[in-house]
């Protein structure tokens, strides 16, 4: 199980060339120079697979079926070949106790060298009570884990933001991995769902280089994260000439223009659907007609309504009329002040003669 | 807070605020301005007003006779980027939308490269006039601190727009909630300051054209 | 009694009304109304930009009538008028603003700011802050009947002189006459001509006119000085004369600040519409030339440019009279860039040229520099007007630069060149 | 029920859309310098077509630029690649599409041989020990 990845990938009978070609691509997606793929596919042809521990906490296992019915098993899913997959409860034979003392063991095993991969928020409402395995609460589990991963991978919005669970009003105080998580390298691969590609490539940077790729302020993948999906859409030259749609069921929107007035988040969602698409490449929301809802964003729940235009309040005019009537009466009131004092001035007038000229 | 919060902050509890104070303040000033009325004219009118005081409000607008000449940077750059800011808070589509959204009112928008150049030249004529200000001795003369800080509130929701918009500086996600902060903070201004000349200018142009009017000058 | 800041302060409160707050919440400090004031043309000093001159006026508006202000003054943001301030501030409102309107003209807000200078005149004469010339001159109108301080036999010499020399007779206190013909100090003082020009003229058009001693000062100088009660004394006068009288129109002399007083300040000063029509000499004029009255028996040759008095045509309106007639006598006229509405003041309008500090005169003197232009750029050695005031002004001025420049009045030149 | 009976219909690339914009022609100088250091040194290098910002019509332009070579290799390998000579040899069009038929990747190598061409030693030797059981076989 130990030998080097080409030979496995070999077993299952995929090629040198479809390996370098997966890399010289994968090389691409994340800006590495193109001499990068070629570094890649030998680094990791070679390679000794590093233990991977991956732990779900409070999640939807969406990020897990992301991961793993990506379109081209035999592409993605090479990741899972490159890795020795040592805990994932979804998807290891092992259960109960058996499954613990599989994660114990490995974590033993491994001590500083694991990656750790977490999806799902941890909740830290009642002592972490919300979510337990095997009756240990998720934030001390990721504790102890993660003392001694090399690194921290956080899949998906909810480990890496917190996600749906930690939406308005947060009932069960979800927090993310690096909330809890100080001293060691996290990178936050957001999404609802993370796209597959992002935490390949991801993989294949650390086995290559043995570090993580370049990230931005808030922990992503640069190469994956640098632009915004309204930069990258195909729709956005119709933002430019101001066609937009403005019902999903208009000629807008049959002509594909621009979704920006039906809520699209695009603007302000940096992720890379837009260029590496979903279901092997077929296709993603603003292609399918529906506006990006920004759910690689933190607090993309709370963002002010999925079918509210950006520009456009979250609420508008709560207090408008409130303010308005007070603006009215405060008006008014001055008025008769101001009515008030100026007749008293005339009615106080003393007339003037011509000695009242003189100082 | 981050960003998208910042920016859920601006566009939703941020801009309530705003524009509560920008309508109570309106309403308020224009009660307190117009209230205090005026004495009806007694002598008798060489000519009837009829639509003078409507007239000079448009009239106004141009330069007079001469004018143009004595003080070009004062009206070019003037209308450049009164202009200007009417192309960019009315033309650019997402405006257009919020517009309607507050009032229903809607119209189409114009390009965005149009817009872009729009608000390109308005920050290069508000440079201008800003110069203009510091440099023209009648002008400085009258400046008050009122005078640099309405400008600037003026001048920063264009900037920071159009560096929205241009990608500059900082991510589009927090460059778009201080452009919209930036545009609550002149709405809470607005009715406190001479900006408030916005509406009073037509009240003041319609007095000018009805008193001179009633003696028989169209001024 | 005697003035006072307190007074002072009080007449503000009376005469601010929604234009004037309109006016200051619209200024948005672009200065170009500097540019209209030939105070500021010909001098350069920041201090005379015609919004500048009301500034206290602003802040007795800000802290007396809106909430913020009101504010503002609590907690001591704001400080009050000072009668130090106001001091300061006279040689603004008096010296160098002849309230000639030229801003409020050019204001793009549409500020009419001569407006707001006649208000803030009530509150800057009753809290004593008046040049003393406009003072006495105003003490000499109230207390003898005209600012040069004439009473009615000299008045009455002047007219049996004209009667003399033209042979006409010349009615006074005539109840049922057409006209109450109204004169100025000035003109009666130093240009007596006009009376017999004016004699001559309604002789031709078989119109009935007549004088009335008690009230035959048209001048006004209660407006310049800027108070409604002591006008309102001035003008009622001439309101009591042409109502004993009956006549059916009160004729204004050339004057300009006097047909402003008359026409557009006096109804409004006591409070009720006139029984009777306020006529400028002009309009009367090129009304009889429209009826083909008024003939002219030669034409003036030398080439002439017009000075449009400010109070008769920007701020009287009176826009339409005076080119026909001055086409009417001058073969030569030539018009100017800067005429009708948009003329430059001589500099000596709104009670300025009652001012004879050495300060006020040196800045009269400046200031006409804009008239000696126009009359180099038109390049004529005459210039014709209709106001005693700027006549004498402009005589000023002339000397002042010793220019050989011909100064003639529009009425008496017609009467000149007339048809017997 | 036909396709064309679904009102809903993607128009794509949509109108307006970006011409040239300039940014091919200096890629030509690029290789211009590419192949002088392929001829010097022997060192090969490639460019990532998708990582610059080209339009269509800007790789329409370089592809025509660069015109049609004697060699094309196609590869089926998780979806077909080919590896066209232009007609400067040396440089070598790389388009990799995957199982779908999209492009995934695009490059422009300079190289005598394109890497993904080459057979590695390992696999030569693979190839070896399947040709010894071949001959042991006879």
């Amino acid at each position: 199980m130990q030998g080097p990845l080409i030979d496995t990938l070999a077993r299952q009978g995929i090629t040198r060339r479809t390996f370098l070609k997966y890399c010289a691509t994968l090389a691409s997606m994340m800006a590495l120079p193109p001499a990068a793929g070629r570094a890649m596919a030998e680094a990791m042809a070679a390679a000794r697979r590093p233990s991977v521990i991956w732990l779900p906490f409070q999640e939807c296992t969406g990020c897990t079926e992301s991961i793993t019915r990506s379109h081209s098993p035999t592409l993605e899913g090479m990741i899972f070949d490159m890795i020795s997959l040592d805990y994932q409860e979804t998807l290891m034979a092992a259960a109960g106790h058996q499954a613990e003392e599989a994660r114990h063991a490995a974590m033993k095993d491994n001590a500083g060298k694991y990656l750790l991969v977490v999806d799902g928020s941890i909740p830290l409402g009642l002592d972490g009570a919300y979510s337990c395995i095997g009756g240990r609460s998720n934030v001390d589990i990721l504790k102890e884990a993660a003392e001694g991963a090399a690194a921290i991978v956080a899949m998906g919005s909810c480990a890496s933001f917190g996600g749906i669970p930690k939406a308005n009003p947060n009932p069960t105080g979800a927090v993310s991995v690096s909330d809890i998580i100080k001293d060691k390298p996290i990178v936050n691969i957001p999404g609802c769902p993370p796209i597959p590609v992002v935490m390949t490539g991801v993989l294949a940077h650390y086995l290559t280089f043995g570090s993580l790729p370049e990230l931005d302020e808030k922990g992503r993948p640069k190469a994956f994260f640098g632009e915004t999906i309204h930069d990258r859409c195909y729709r956005r030259p119709f933002y430019d000439q101001g066609k937009f749609a403005k019902t999903f069921d208009d000629e807008g929107a049959r002509q594909g223009w621009c979704l920006f007035e039906l809520g699209c988040k695009g603007p302000v969602t940096y992720n890379a659907c837009a260029t590496v698409k979903w279901n092997g490449g077929t296709s993603w929301p603003v292609e399918s007609g529906h506006g990006c809802l920004g759910c690689s964003e933190p607090d993309f729940w709370d963002a002010g309504g999925f079918y509210k235009a950006l520009s456009v309040p979250a609420d508008p005019l709560k207090i408008a009329a409130a303010a308005a009537v007070a603006g009215a009466v405060a008006g008014v009131a001055v008025s008769f002040a101001n009515r008030a004092k100026k007749n008293t001035a005339k009615q106080t007038h003393e007339p003037i003669t011509v000695d009242d000229l003189e100082k | 807070m981050n960003e998208l919060q910042f920016l859920t902050w601006v566009r939703g509890p941020g801009l309530d605020i705003a524009v509560g104070i920008f309508l109570l303040g309106v309403l308020w000033r224009l009660f307190e301005i117009y209230s205090l009325g005026r004495k009806k004219d007694l002598a008798a009118p060489r000519q009837r007003s009829g639509a003078s005081g409507l007239h000079t409000v448009f009239r106004r607008s141009l330069a007079p006779p001469g004018m143009l000449k004595r003080s070009p940077v004062s009206y070019i750059g003037g209308y450049i980027f009164h202009i200007g800011l009417a192309i960019v808070v009315f033309g650019f589509a997402p405006h257009i939308l919020l517009i309607k959204n507050l009032t229903g009112l809607s119209w189409p928008g114009l390009p965005s490269q149009f817009i872009d150049l729009a608000a390109v030249v308005t920050m290069a004529a508000m440079v201008v006039v800003l110069v203009d200000r510091i440099t023209k001795p009648a002008k400085r003369f009258l400046s008050t601190f009122e005078d640099w800080f309405t400008w600037a509130v003026t001048f920063l929701p264009v900037l920071t727009g159009w560096m929205a918009v241009q990608h500059l500086l900082l991510p589009y996600t927090t460059m778009l909630a201080l452009h919209i902060l930036s545009v609550e903070i002149l709405l809470v201004v607005l009715p406190f300051t001479k900006l408030f000349h916005a509406f009073t200018l037509f009240g003041s142009r319609w007095y000018n054209g009805r008193v001179n009017a009633h003696k028989g000058v169209p001024v | 009694m005697s003035a006072s800041l307190e007074k002072g302060i009080h007449a503000l409160k009376e005469v601010i009304d929604a234009p004037i707050a309109s006016y200051f919440e619209s200024c948005v400090h672009c200065g170009l109304c500097a540019e209209a004031c030939l105070f500021y043309t010909e001098t350069g000093d920041p201090k005379y930009t015609p919004i500048h001159k009301v500034e206290p006026l602003r802040r007795v508006y800000e802290q007396e009538y809106t909430l913020l202000g009101r504010l503002k003054k609590a907690v001591g943001l704001s400080k009050p008028v000072t009668d130090a301030e106001l001091d300061q501030w006279q040689e603004l409102v008096y010296d160098s603003c002849t309230m000639c309107g030229r801003c409020s003209l050019v204001c793009p807000v549409g500020n009419d700011i001569v407006y707001m200078i006649r208000k803030f005149r009530e509150g800057m004469a009753v809290s004593g802050h008046v040049p003393d010339g406009i003072r006495s001159a105003t003490k000499r109108t109230v207390e003898i009947g005209g600012p040069m301080g004439l009473k009615w036999p000299a008045v009455a010499n002047v007219l049996r002189k004209a009667e003399e020399s033209t042979g006409l007779t010349i009615p006074v206190d005539k109840e049922g006459s057409d006209y109450l013909v109204l004169l100025s100090s000035m003109e009666i003082v130093n240009y007596p001509e006009y009376i017999e020009a004016l004699a001559k003229i309604f002789h031709k058009a078989g119109i009935s006119f007549t004088l009335a001693s008690d009230a035959f000062e048209a001048t006004n100088a209660g407006i310049q000085i800027g108070n409604s009660d002591l006008a309102k004394v001035i003008v009622s006068r001439i309101v009591d004369a042409a109502e004993r009288l009956k006549v059916k129109y009160v004729l204004s002399p050339e004057c300009g600040h006097a047909y402003m007083a008359i026409r557009w300040e006096g109804p409004n000063l006591i409070g009720r519409p006139f029984g009777f029509e306020v006529v400028h000499v002009l309009e009367l004029l090129d009304e009889l030339r429209q009826k083909g009255v008024l003939k002219m028996k030669d034409k003036l040759k030398d080439p002439l440019i017009l000075h449009d008095p400010c109070q008769i045509v920007r701020r009287g309106g009176v826009l339409q009279a005076p080119e026909p007639l001055i086409q009417q006598v001058a073969e030569n006229y030539i018009p100017i860039a800067d005429k009708q509405k948009w003329n430059w003041c001589c500099g000596g309008g709104g009670g300025a040229s009652a001012i004879h500090t050495e300060e006020a005169e040196a800045l009269r003197a400046k200031v006409f520099r804009i008239k000696k232009r126009q009359l180099e750029e038109a390049g004529v050695n005459t210039m014709v007007t209709f106001c005693a005031n700027c006549r004498i002004t402009i005589e000023e001025g002339l000397d002042h630069y010793e220019m050989n420049t011909k100064l003639l009045g529009l009425t008496e030149l017609l009467a000149e060149h007339m048809e017997d | 029920m036909s396709l064309d009976a679904i009102p809903i219909h993607v128009i794509n690339p949509p109108p307006g859309e970006p011409g040239l914009t300039g940014n091919a022609p200096p890629l030509l100088r690029e290789l211009s310098e590419l192949v002088k250091r392929l001829l010097a040194s022997g060192e090969t290098s490639a460019i990532d077509l998708s990582a610059l910002p080209l339009t269509p019509a800007d790789l329409d332009w370089l592809r025509e630029r660069l015109g049609e070579g004697e060699i094309n290799v196609t590869l089926q390998a998780n979806g077909e690649s080919t590896l066209n000579e232009t007609a400067c040899s040396g440089i070598w069009w790389v388009t990799h599409h995957n199982e779908q038929g999209a492009v995934t990747s695009q490059f422009i190598e300079v190289a005598f041989v394109p890497e993904l061409v080459k057979a590695h030693p390992q696999d030569v030797q693979i190839g070896q020990e399947y040709l010894e059981l071949l001959i042991s076989d006879l």
